[in-house]
Order: structure tokens, then sequence, then C-alpha cells
């Protein structure tokens, strides 16, 4: 059984991020992902990578936040990707325990392993998983797994320009965060807020420091294991079992037969 | 002005066609083996002459079942890797997942289909070779034993968990509308024993001998509850769903929905049921005993994939 | 960019990068620089941590107004307006740095009766000529003390010229009072931008423009300093040469030229836009910045020449030790001083051939052969359709590049072509295509937006017929020199000397394609000794007998021992980074730095200490090379006979200026001081100069299809202006063939506001058609309120604007938007005006879309 | 069929139905995962420094060559100007020299033809040094009015900008030395 060795992660700090999508094209350009397949206009600001996919493991999000006349006028970006959750909802679905969590703390699909189901998609809260196009497997960032066994930081984290994507120990980055939110909060960005602290699936190892609600960058507030429905759902088939077990055996051993049922002369005919 | 993020975006799993056709082949069998073991170990007296025929069709849908699973994967040839892991080397397991149970639900239940069918060879006579014989003297133990009332029990409640597997693997997503009700289980268990009654049914009026007369009328009349039970259980699930219900009730999935697998599914084989003479006794059993099967079908097409085209 | 360099003294940016996190306010005007520097941008966001107010001024809200503290908006081709009205409250307030501006500029020098203001002319300046339409500058003279003749011989070349040409002292009012100084000057001409005028012409609410104006008044003290970045927002006018005028006079006034934090940083576009002039490309300059011959002045001779573009005073009195020296690398043992160093062989401009006289001449018939090399005039030149017209009417045309680029396709592929209008069988032009090597593939240098020089190592050889330009330049001048080889004819006496030979490629392991010897060309650049053929170590060792060579003197010093290349270095540090590469001139990173001394020596405040004078070693030192005579102390008096830096007091940061001091008063092609004037097409009349509304020394073409739209078109009510995302690059020549780039920014796109967009009935996704009367072309509609109407006075201007980068080829395709825009020059460097003009839009799609 | 974004517009925020939480009240404990090592390769080779050849910034960059072949290119971490960060431009080096899109041989077109024809590389080179010297010898200018210029106005150099200093100095040179005067590049526009 292999040992953690170390608790890795990124904190992404939406408020020097440029929205530039360097962070895309390095991990597209690390891992040789092909082309977004069906890419196109999509007229959602400056966003046409449009979501996460087998071929897109990091999508940077556009958020125009402007008032009508123009007094309040913010535009945010997010570089969205795989948040290598404590409780990883990925993980626990996993029919071949493909998706691993490995010396790094980080959540690794195993490529030899899968099956291509496509299960750890519906399974994971963010929407961050789906089946690539090339290898019929499913697909999301690895953390650069490769790059941390030869001491390497991830490529978009070394890319990033304005050091928005930082990675390190989770905890240290934590703290960095917390600094940098006060920061932000004394000089009037009230709404600057961490999300992916321990209160949020146990807390993410990839986590952001975002300027306004998740909702508004399309994150759940309170996203959970998808095992929270499992047991109610062991539940009602055990009490439906029996119901119809028992309805069918009524109906089964009635003694009056009725009246057409005598003189279904006819069946055999 | 520009959208902004949908309140999640959550991605569909894109299950292929082989999930409706598994959930229809896997709702035949279990429901054929519910029937056949449950009335023959608490079915009171009567006429058992057909029902071990049951478990012909609980064996032959359980491959057909386990080609479907392997179809539905996108690296088919690894299909093994549900129940041994072998990267690690050892047993897969993983109590969180219901695809992971169920991959070994399917397993035990082909394992009791198996001694089943062994069981109704052995009453019918087909096979004569020796070592056969061993096997069917074990088998007719374990059916009409001292323990068959327990075996016979515990085969229905893997059939039935073999059945309900797939709604409890739906609901542990993060899908709004499977993970929004907890209906989806006992929709696929009691649609599962009318389609397998209903093809028991169908298997026994092909026989042709006429003993079996008063057993398909009691079946038939499993087939009436179940259908009653069943129309209870869809219009609770659509109710249930809240403002999900948008994903079954739109286009043509509410079409299919309402109109194939509730009224030509499940009314009107009522009506053939309850009024045989309509059509004439056999003609309306095997009328509503198909309505049933296409029903059935419609029915696990409209809950797998209408939420599926929604994200 | 002789903006900077008629003010400064060197036509260059005056910071770094880097640079950018040691200043308290930083303004970004005329450029999107998040956008298209997305690294430099890193320093900013560094500042703004720190506390700096980061000013974004621009007609759109783009990605670097999503990070300034401040987003400034204004409407496009009015940053004259803008920083007039700048300049007026500095000087009405009492903000600018007294000091700074009595010692280091021009302020006080006081100005000839004949010349007259564009307030006295109703918006042109003294010496216009309508005819010509262009100025006579001999008003705008300083006026003069007695020029006091040295009384011993000239001994060189340098001496000779210097001697003759010395003038007097210019007369100077240190009290700033007297009425024809600089400083007067400047405050007349600058009266009446006030805060609601300038409201009311660049549509920027009052409150606003003085955010900015209190902003920088604050950030320009000893203690404190503010910088400027521009780019093509300012330069791509009519007037685009002044709107960096205007920014250097309000940095000059603000005292933040050369100091820490200070200057102005111009963000070039291009890997090696800076190196492309430094060694020149263009037509009007030869190599370091020394003036092509011209055959409408007196260039007869050498010595003609160098009478005529030599100034007695400051660093450029050595002109003739580089000229010699060059021509010397050039034709080396063949140039000697009987034939004037080969001068004569050299060609003389028969005038203005800049691009679009080129392309005007090619349209004509007059250039029968064109080289395009790594460029895409096909889709990146203005009026892009003329542009193919003219490539059409080529005997031949050799295109380089590593994708089949458009300017190579034009005669199947181009728009016009698919629609029918032109057949391809018509076409006569024969079509060389040869594939390129890549950065990745080749050695060599890049300078970057800096003045730094970087060297690139070659990492594999280039695939099949793809060869290295510069490789395919040598072979051609070796075959060239081998056609030529028996001529006896005088004109071709230039070819058969130029020295080639020793750029034989040296083989080099693992490589099988073998580059040209780049070590002696860098040392022909740095200049050696002719005698020895040992590299000088600096420009100050170039002599003009012809003794040493030279082949570009800003750069001598790169080299200054055998082999030892310092644009190879690469040992950074965390400031200046000295020893990473090499910053022209002799490695100074930021210029003009004495300025960020007192004029007594010691450094402005500690806080802001860059070069100051070590009393003890006696010599200037600090954290850059000092930009100025290092022994010289600070209180040296100025010989009064004296030539080049003799001439300069020990205070005079400006060296490479004459009188040493920088200069708010210029003269250039379209007046001594900007001015603010209309764009060519613009939807408002010129509210500050009625009788002018545009630039009066603009440079206009006529050639087909390219009529202007002039003042409030009703066919073209909408304001246009044109710029670039950070996806793509320039004319998409280098990204639209990248699956990874394309597939980011797919489709080009019209950005419109929602009220504009509501009126055309548009929305997100529709196609929208765009018109001028130079082309039509169709576009995505991008509704975002980060555009909005502009409200000039009682007046509502709606804005849009797209980026540039699409084409008819590559993985994604789309209309070419320069197909809009018009051939219209800038007096100065002939720049064009795609930053502002105007368009009509409608919904729908033109007939053959491209796409 | 109804696309999601439409649908999602018609129902704003989800209501969601009887949640199974609030029926079942059992909340699953997640399976304690153990911790797998799955040894991976990652790309190595030869480092060779450079520079991005986009904008002007002069980002420092780091590329991996192996067997002859450009592998990966990213940022230099020692660069003072870029610290090992690119932009999409710079991470996106890669695909300029190893791109399926890119010529690799020499095409010529003949005028009024209507397809390219590939020709050798020498070829080309003789053709087009031919075609110089044909235009200089027909069209140079040696006096204007009684004034030397030396001037062949036939020919004209465009680029610049993209390509390298030792390029950019050799070009000026050759082509001043063939009596050029039409010589711009991307600067001006």
């Amino acid at each position: 059984m292999a040992q953690l060795e170390s608790k890795k992660g990124m904190f992404v700090d939406t408020s020097v991020c440029t929205g530039c999508k360097a962070c895309e094209t390095a991990c597209k350009e690390w891992n040789e992902l092909p082309m977004n397949p069906d890419f196109g206009f999509t007229g959602n600001s400056y966003d046409n990578t449009g979501r996460l996919s087998g071929e897109n493991w990091r999508h940077v999000k556009f958020v125009e936040d402007f008032s009508e006349d123009r007094s309040e006028q913010r535009w945010m970006f997010l570089s969205d990707s795989c948040k290598h959750c404590q409780l990883a909802g990925c993980m626990e679905v996993c029919p071949v325990n493909a998706i691993v969590r490995t010396e790094f703390d980080t959540v690794y699909i195993d490529h030899e392993t899968c099956i291509g189901c496509g299960y750890c998609i519906t399974g994971c809260p963010f929407g961050v998983i789906d089946i690539g196009k090339l290898t019929g497997t499913a697909n999301k960032c690895t953390l650069c797994y490769d790059r941390l066994q030869v001491g390497q930081q991830p490529a978009c984290a070394q890319t990033c320009p304005t050091d928005s994507i930082q990675f390190g120990d989770v905890d240290e980055l934590m703290l960095k965060a917390k600094d940098r939110e006060k920061f932000l909060r004394d000089n009037g960005d009230s709404k600057a807020q961490i999300y992916g602290d321990s209160d949020i699936l146990g807390g993410l190892n990839v986590f952001y420091l975002l300027q306004d609600e998740p909702e508004k960058y399309g994150l759940p507030s309170n996203p959970q294991l998808p095992q929270k429905n499992m047991v109610g759902g062991y539940w009602s088939s055990i009490l439906s079992f029996v119901a119809a077990g028992f309805i069918s055996l009524l109906s089964f051993r009635s003694r009056r037969l009725s009246k057409d049922e005598q003189e279904s002369s006819d069946i055999s005919v | 002005m520009p959208y902004e993020y949908e309140i999640t975006q959550l991605q569909s799993p894109d299950f292929p066609w082989q999930i409706v056709a598994y959930v229809f082949a896997n709702g035949i069998a279990a429901g054929a083996f519910i029937i056949a073991a449950l009335m023959a170990a608490f079915g009171g007296n009567f006429v058992k002459a057909g029902l071990h025929r049951a478990y012909y069709i609980s064996f032959i849908a359980s491959p057909i079942c386990g080609l479907l699973l392997i179809g539905k994967l996108q690296i088919k040839s690894r299909f093994i890797n549900v129940l041994w892991n072998s990267r690690d080397g050892v047993i897969m397991f993983n109590p969180n997942s219901p695809m992971s149970i169920g991959g070994w639900v399917l397993s035990v239940f082909a394992v009791f289909a198996t001694i089943g069918v062994i069981y109704a060879i052995g009453k019918d006579g087909w096979i004569q070779w020796k070592w056969f014989g061993k096997l069917v003297t074990m088998a007719r133990f374990l059916h009409e034993g001292v323990i068959s009332k327990g075996y016979l029990l515990l085969g229905s409640v893997v059939a039935g968990w073999f059945a309900s597997y797939i709604g409890i693997l739906v609901t542990t997503t993060h899908l709004p509308p499977w993970n929004a009700t907890p209906l989806i289980p006992v929709l696929w268990i009691v649609s599962a024993m009318a389609l397998g009654a209903s093809t028991v049914i169908l298997l026994l009026l092909l026989s042709k001998n006429n003993q079996n007369l008063d057993l398909i009328n009691r079946i038939n009349r499993i087939v009436g509850s179940m259908v009653v039970l069943n129309i209870i259980v869809i219009v609770a699930f659509v109710i249930g769903l809240g403002q999900w219900s948008y994903a079954v009730n739109s286009g043509h999935y509410g079409i299919l929905l309402w109109g194939v697998a509730v009224v030509l599914g499940l009314l009107v084989p009522l009506i053939l049921i309850m009024k045989p003479a309509i059509l004439g006794r056999r003609k309306s059993l095997i009328t509503s005993s198909v309505l049933i099967l296409l029903g059935g079908l419609a029915l696990r097409y409209v809950v797998l994939m209408g939420p599926q085209a929604m994200w | 960019m002789p903006g900077l360099g008629a003010t400064n003294g060197r036509g260059g940016a005056t910071t770094t990068t880097r640079e950018m996190a040691e200043s308290d306010c930083i303004v970004i005007m005329g450029s999107n620089f998040a956008e298209n520097h997305p690294v430099g941008f890193r320093f900013v966001l560094q500042a703004k941590n720190k506390g700096a107010r980061v000013i974004h001024i621009d007609p759109r809200f783009t990605r670097t107004s999503a990070m300034a503290t401040d987003y400034i908006p204004m409407r496009s081709g009015t940053d004259i307006a803008f920083l007039g009205g700048l300049i007026r409250y500095m000087i009405e307030n009492n903000k600018y740095f007294k000091e700074y501006v009595v010692q280091y500029t021009n302020a006080p020098f006081i100005i000839k009766e004949e010349f007259a203001d564009t307030e006295d002319l109703d918006g042109i300046f003294s010496g216009f000529d309508e005819q010509t339409r262009t100025y006579d500058p001999s008003s705008w003279e300083y006026e003069r003390e007695e020029p006091i003749k040295p009384d011993n011989e000239p001994t060189t070349l340098t001496e000779k010229i210097a001697y003759e040409k010395l003038l007097g002292r210019p007369k100077r009012d240190d009290t700033l009072s007297h009425p024809r100084c600089v400083f007067q000057i400047i405050k007349k001409h600058y009266s009446r931008y006030t805060p609601e005028m300038v409201s009311e012409i660049t549509g920027t609410p009052v409150e606003d423009f003085l955010k900015v104006a209190e902003a920088l008044a604050e950030n320009s003290t000893p203690e404190r300093t503010s910088t400027f970045v521009y780019a093509m927002g300012w330069t791509q006018h009519t007037y685009g040469v002044q709107c960096i005028r205007a920014g250097a006079i309000l940095q000059g006034l603000l005292g933040n030229m050369g100091r820490r934090g200070g200057g102005i940083l111009a963000l070039r576009g291009h890997a090696n836009v800076q190196g492309a002039t430094d060694h020149p490309t263009l037509y009007h300059i030869l190599p370091g910045y020394l003036d092509m011959p011209s055959a409408e002045k007196n260039h007869d001779t050498l010595e003609d020449y160098l009478k005529d573009v030599t100034t007695p005073t400051g660093w450029w009195v050595n002109y003739p030790k580089y000229m010699v020296s060059l021509l010397k690398a050039w034709f080396g043992d063949a140039a000697t001083p009987e034939n004037d160093f080969g001068y004569n062989y050299l060609p003389k401009n028969l005038g203005n051939h800049s691009h679009y006289s080129i392309f005007r001449d090619a349209y004509a018939g007059i250039v029968k052969g064109m080289m395009v090399v790594g460029q895409n005039p096909a889709v990146g030149g203005q009026n892009a359709t003329f542009h193919r017209k003219a490539l059409a009417n080529l005997d031949w045309l050799v295109v380089r590049d590593p994708f089949l680029i458009e300017t190579a396709t034009f005669w199947y592929d181009a728009p016009e072509v698919k629609s029918g209008q032109v057949k391809t069988e018509d076409i006569k032009t024969e079509v060389f295509y040869l594939p390129s090597a890549v950065f990745a593939e080749t050695g060599g240098s890049f300078t970057n937006t800096s003045r730094m020089m970087q060297m690139k190592e070659k990492a594999a050889d280039p695939p099949g017929d793809c060869r290295s330009d510069l490789s395919f330049t040598y072979e051609l001048g070796k075959r060239l020199k081998e056609l030529y080889k028996d001529s006896t004819l005088k004109r071709d006496w230039a070819i058969k000397n130029l020295t080639w030979d020793h750029y034989e490629p040296v083989p080099q392991e693992p490589f099988k394609i073998h580059e040209p010897n780049e070590e002696a060309l860098i040392k022909e650049i740095n200049g050696y000794d002719t005698k020895t053929g040992k590299p000088v170590a600096g420009f100050a060792e170039l002599k003009d007998d012809g003794s040493t060579a030279c082949g570009n003197w800003i750069y001598s010093g790169v080299m200054p021992e055998e082999g030892k290349n310092l644009a190879a270095n690469r040992e950074g540090d965390d400031y200046t980074y000295l020893n990473w590469g090499f910053a022209w001139p002799a490695n100074r990173r930021l210029l003009y730095n004495r300025a960020s001394a007192r004029p007594d020596g010691k450094p402005w405040s500690e806080r802001k200490k860059y070069v100051w004078w070590d009393e003890k070693e006696g010599k200037w030192t600090g954290y850059d090379i000092p930009d100025f005579a290092v022994n010289k102390a600070p209180d040296t008096k100025p010989k009064m006979d004296g030539i080049g830096l003799d001439a300069h007091s020990g205070a005079d940061p400006f060296i490479m200026l004459p009188d040493g001091v920088m200069q708010l008063f210029a003269p250039l092609a379209d007046g001594p001081l900007p001015t603010h004037y209309e764009p060519v097409d613009t939807p408002v009349e010129n509210k500050l100069y009625s009788k002018q509304p545009h630039n009066p020394a603009t440079l206009y073409y006529d050639v087909p299809d390219n009529e202007l739209h002039g003042i409030a078109n009703s066919d073209y009510p909408y304001v246009i202006t044109t710029y670039r995302v950070t996806e793509h690059h320039l004319s998409g020549a280098m990204t639209r063939w990248l699956p990874w780039l394309a597939e980011l920014m797919p489709e080009l796109f019209l950005e419109i506001s929602p009220e504009l967009a509501q009126k055309l009935d548009l929305e997100s996704g529709d196609y929208a058609v765009i018109e001028t009367s130079r082309g039509q072309i169709e576009a995505r509609a991008l509704v975002t309120r980060r555009m909005r109407p502009f409200k000039l006075g009682d007046q509502f201007i709606h804005q849009v604007g797209m980026p540039i980068h699409w084409g008819y080829a590559g993985v994604v395709k789309g209309s070419v938007p320069n197909e809009l825009s018009a051939i219209v020059g800038d007096p100065n460097v002939t720049i064009h005006e795609s930053k502002a003009f105007t368009c009509n839009v409608r919904k729908g799609r033109i007939k053959q879309g491209v796409v | 069929m109804l696309s999601r974004r439409d649908f999602l517009k018609r129902s704003g925020i989800a209501a969601a139905g009887l949640t199974l939480a609030s029926v079942s009240g059992i909340q699953m404990k997640p399976v304690k995962a153990q911790i797998t090592k799955i040894k991976l390769n990652a790309k190595s080779g030869r480092q060779v420094p450079s520079v991005c050849p986009y904008c002007a910034v002069g980002c420092g960059t780091l590329i991996t060559e192996s067997e002859g072949k450009i592998v990966h290119i990213e940022g230099n971490p020692d660069s003072p100007v870029n610290h090992g960060t690119l932009c999409p431009k710079g991470a996106a080096n890669l695909q300029m020299p190893v791109n399926e899109n890119r010529q690799t041989k020499v095409l010529y077109r003949a005028p009024y033809s209507t397809e390219w024809e590939e020709k050798p590389l020498d070829w080309a080179m003789e053709q087009i040094a031919q075609r110089i010297k044909k235009d200089r010898d027909e069209n140079f200018i040696e006096k204007i009015d009684g004034k030397t210029v030396n001037v062949n106005p036939a020919l004209a150099s465009i680029g610049g900008s993209t390509l390298e200093n030792e390029w950019n100095y050799l070009q000026a040179k050759l082509f001043r030395g063939l009596g050029a005067v039409n010589i711009e590049n991307h600067a001006r526009i």
C-alpha cells in the first residue's frame, strides 16, 4: 500500500486572472490533447471553449457583470478544471477503481483500467469529466501527475502569466489564499470569497478565490457526494420488492376465480 | 446579452442505446425468475405444471444482459475489470458504486438462473447424459427439497435486487431528473414483474397443452395487479420529479411515456385482462402481454434517455 | 518612432516591462496591455498589488480594463485632445515638476519671433505651404546667442563638419515667464483644452478625466513616479506620431522621464519589430538610425551628406564615425577615403518609398518583383483588396512562410476571385512559395520591446525543403554576386564589393542543415578594427578615418571580445537583469537615467533612486549602466565653443539631443506641438479648430477604391476601431494554422453595444455585415456592455470594434477586416488610420460568404 | 427537442423534487480510498533555450528536443522577463514546428496558371536570382538630371518584424547593395 507523500494542489486567484487562456493551451500542449472537435463561436463573451470535456481539461469562463448604466463594470474570469476533491464523487462511483487517490493526494484516472462506462461523468457535481474522443476512457485534469513525479509543477501553473494559478502544498496555499482574501476585502472587493475550503466536499485540492457568489461562475454552492441518494435507492427498492412480491402472491393465490376465467375453455384451442 | 453559465455545467454520461435494451432484458429475466421462484415457493396449491419453464426465459435473458452491458462500455475488452482489478490483483468490489454491485448481482443472478434452467431441463427430460443427471438432482433438491422455500426466496430477492439496481445506479448521480426522486427502483421492480409475467404467459401459450390453463389465469392476475401498481408508480414518479418532470414530459419523450408506456402499455392490457371477451380469451391474452412488453420498453427508453438529453 | 526620437533623442521604449512594478501610477492608453502583452502585464499587477493606480483609457472595456483600478472610456481617435487636456491641467494647476522642467527640458528656451501657433492661425502653425501641404520648419527655430567658433583647426572629419555647423546657444528664461518661451507657448497652445471641452470631444465624463489628472499629479513628485504605456492605439492615426509626442511632453512636464518607475513603454507588436527598425528593413534609414541618402536633398558626396545630417552638439556629433564604419563593414577593403568609402554607390531615396508607396508603385507596374518574407500584406495591409490588386500586377512574387498564407494564395483563394470578379487566369503574377524554417529551427536573435537583444538556439533541423530565411538571403546573395562576378559596370560596384564570404556556414553537430556563420555576422554588427580584426569594446572606439568597421553602431559592444556574445548571456536577477541579453545602447536598460538624479547628482528621493553620482569614486553609479559620460561630474560647466558632449553641462541628461535637454517643443513634419485633429473618417466636426478638421499635413493616396468618408457621412454613421485578441497574432498567419489557438477564437466577431444591437435587431451570434466605401465584410455579432455609445455634447455616437486576425486561408477562416480601412498616411512615418474610422453595420450576410 | 439552454432559462433555479436525503435521512460514508502510485514517464530530452516568436515582450522559452524532434516547449524559469510563464500563443509554440498544416515543399505558380507545381529548392533559388538580375539590369537608374542616384526601382522587400536581427541586417545589406529603395516591414502598418 503506497503512502501519501504530500498534499499537492492549486490555488486559482481570479482577482489577478486576465482570462488569457494560456492555461488551456499549455494543458493541451503538455497532454497532447487534440483540437475540440465541435469548436465554434459561442457568442458568450470571449469563451469559445464552452465547457470542460474529454479534450478540454481546462476551461476559462468569462462572466460579464455590467449594470445598464455602466456604473458597475466587472469582467470576471475563472480558469476551471478538476478540483481534485477530498470527497471525490467520481472516485466513489467508479465500478472498476480506475479513479485513484495518488501519493500527491490528487485524483487520477488510470487509463489502463478505465472501461469507459461513463458513470463517473454523472458522479462529478461540477460536470468536469467526459469521455475522451481519442482514448474512449474518461478524461480530466490529472494535475500533471507525470510532471509531479519528476518534480515539476503542472503545465498550467507554470505558464500562468500573472501567477493566478499557484501550485504547492494545499495547506500553505490556503494560508496564502486567506491573506489574499483579506487584502481584497480590505480594498473594497467585499464579495471576494474562497471556494473550496473544507466546507465543500471535505476541501478541494484545487480551490478558488472568487470575486462573487459561486453561482455567478456556474459553480454549485453546496455540492454533495452522489452517495447521499444511494441509501434512499435501497430503501425504495426493498420496500417495493416486498410490496410487489406480496401483491403478486395475493393475486396469484386468490380462491375465487372470476367467472370468465372458468369458461376459459378456448385458451388451448 | 450573453447568457450566464447554467446553474452547474453538468455533463450527460451519454449512455448508449444498449442501456435501454439491457434494462428491458434485465426486467424480463428478473420478472420471470421471481414469478417462477416466488409462486413455486409460496403460490399455494395450484397446478405447477409449466411454471418451471419460466427459468428458460431468465436463463436466456441473463447472457443477453451481460452482452448488452459490455456493449455499453467504450472499452469492451476490459469488462472483466468490474469483477477483477488486474492492477491491484484483488477482487473488485466498491460498495459505494451501484454499478460495481450491479456487476456482482448480475453474476449471482446468472448462477440462480443456471440452476433454475438445469432444474427446468431436468423436469422436461431433454438431456439424458449421466453427469447432467447429478446436476439435475442437485437442482431438484434446491428447488423442491427441504430448503426450497428459503432458496427460492433468496433467488427472488437477488432477482429483485438485479431488477432495481439500475434504478439505484441512476439515482446515485448528480443529474437532477434522476437524483430528484427515489421512485426509479420502484418503477423498475414493478415494471419487471409485469414484463416477466407477460413473457411467462406468452411462453406457456406457445406450449399449447391445456393443463397450463389455471397457471396462465393466475399469472394473468399478477399481470393485472402489477399493471395497476405500474400506473400508480409512474404517476407518482412524474409528480415526484417536481419541476424536473419536464425531462420526461416534453417532446417525443412525453408521447412515448404517456402514449405508449401508459395508455398502450398499461391501460389497454388492463382492459383486456378485465374484459378478455373483447378479443377472445387467447387473443386478448397475447395482445395484452405483447403490449405490456412494448410499454415496458418505451418506459425504460423515456426514463433513461429523457434526462440525458437535458445535459 | 520619431515621436520619442524627436522628444528624447532615441526612437525606442525608454523603460522595460519589469520597470512597471516600480511605478506608483500606470496609465495604459492606446494599448490593451493584458490582451496583447499578457506576460509583460504580470509586472503591472505586481505594482497594483503594492497599491499602485492602474488607469486604462480605451474606447472598449477590455481584459486590461478588467484588471485596472480605473477604466476611463474615450472615443477612438481623440487621444491628443485627452492628453492636451492633461497638459493644460498640469500647467494651470501648477502640478508640473518645476525643477525638473527648468533643468532638464527646453521649456525655458525662447522661440523666434516668426513662430505663430495654431491658436493664432486657427489650426495650422506658421510655415505651412498650402500647395505642397507641408511645413517649412525654419520659423520654429530657437532665438540663439552669437555662435562662438573654436579657434583651433579641425583634425578629423567629425570636427571639420561640427565646427562648420556650430550654432549659438539658445536664449533661455529660467523663470518660464517670457511670452515666447516654450513653456508659455505650450500653455497658450493648450489653453482651450479645458476638461469640459475634452469631455465634449472624447465623450469621457468630466469627473473621469479629472480622476486621471489628479492620479497623475499625485504620483509625479520626487517621491513618486508615473509611467505611460502605449501601442497601436496611439500610433495608428493620421497624427499617430503626435499622440506619442503628447504623452512624452506630459511625462516631461511631470518629471517622470528617465526615472525609476517612470518613462514611456512602447509595446511593440512583433517579436523583432524593434530589431527590424534597428537593422532596418525600412526605406528611410540605414543601420543604427542613420539617415538614408536622399535624391531630394544635397547628399551628392559623403561630406555634403554628413553636413546635412550631423548635429554639432550632442552625441550625434559622432555621426561621421558611424557612417564611415558602416561603409567599411559593407564594402570592406574596397571602401577607401578616395571613393568616399563607396558612399556614392549606395542608392538614394527618390521620395517616399513607404509600404503604401511600394504597393502603389507595384500596382502601377514600376515595381516588377517583390519578396515577401514572414509578412502577410494580402490580409495585414490596409484596404487589403487594393493590396491584392497590386500583387496581381507584379511580374513575380516570392513568399517565404511556414504556412501557405493568403499572400501566396491570393490568385485563387481571395474573395474577389471566389466571387468571380477576378479570374485566376487573368492574373499574370509568377509566384514562388518557399517554405521557411520556424523560430525553433534557427539560431539568431530577437530584440524585444525594451531594446534587449536575446539569442535563440537552434533545437532541430527544419523538415523537407524548409530553410531558414537567413540561409535563403545568404544563398541568394552568393548567387547574385556570382552572376555579377565579371561585370565591369560602375553601377554594379556595390553588389560586387559587398563583403559576403565570411558568412560561409560552419557545420555544427548534430544538425545536417547548416546556418550562415552567426558569430561572423554579430562581430560585423558589433564592429572591429580593420587592421587587427579585433572586435571593438563599444561605439566610443569607432573612428571616422576607415580604421574601424561597424555594421550597426547602436549594437556595438554586444561582442566586446572575440566569441563573447553578450546577447547570449542568461544570468537573470530580479531587477534590471544586466547579465541577461544585451540592450542597446551599451546595455542601458532604462534610458535617460541621468534624469533619475538631481542636477547636483543626488537621487530625487531615496525611494526612487536609480542612478546617482558617487562622490568618492568620482563616477556615476546605480542599478543600471548610466546613460551619461561615466566620469563627467554633475557640476561640469559646458564648453562654450565645444562640440559633441563637451557642449553639454554635467546636468544635461538627454545626451543624444543637441542641447542635452528634453525637447517639449520639437519640430516634426506636422508641427512642433501635438494638436487635436479629427480622423479622416469621423462622425463629428473638429470642435477646437473649425477651419482644420483633419491634420493639414496628412498624406493622401489616390489609389483605386480608396475614397474617404469625410465628416459626419450619413451612410457610415458608426465609429469603428480594429484591434487584436490574445489568442491570435496580427494577420493570423502564425496562429490561424495552429489548431489549439484556432479553436480558442474560431470566428471573426464584431463587438457591439446592446443599445446599437437593439437598434439593428442583432443578437449575440447573429451575422452582421460591416460596410465602408472601401469594402464589405461579414462577422458574428458579440453583443456586450463592454462597448458603449459616447455622449459628445448633445450628440450620441455609437462605436463598434473588431479584431483583424482572419483571412481566407488557415484552419479557421473569415472575412478580412483590413478591407474596410483606407490607405492614408501620417506625415512623419506614413502610418495608416485603422484605429478610428467610420462604417455602417446591418444584420445579414454578404453574398459570397468567405467561410 | 428542447436544447438545455432554453430549458434552463425557462425554469430558473432548480427547485428539485423530493430529494432522497429528505426521504432516507441516512448519509452514506465515503469509502476510505487507499493510495495508489502509478509510474508515468514525462516527456524529456535536450533542453535548448530560445525566445517566443510572437509579441515583443521577449519571453524566454525552453525547447525540449529528443532524437532530432521537438517534443515540448515551455517557459524558461530562469528568464527574468517571464519567470517561466507564457501566454496562450507562447504555450502553443509547439504547434509552429510540429503541425501537419505546415508546408515543406517549394511551390511554383507559372503566370496565368490555375494551380501549384512542386519544384526543387535549387531550381527556385536560381530562377529568383536570375529574375532579380534581369529586372535590375533593365530598370536601373544611375543618374537623374545629372545627380547620381544608383536606384533599382524594380525590386521590393516586404517583411522583417517577425524575423531575426541577423536576417534583417543581411537583407538590408544585400538589397542596398542591389540599389533597392523599396524596403519595408510590419513596423509601419
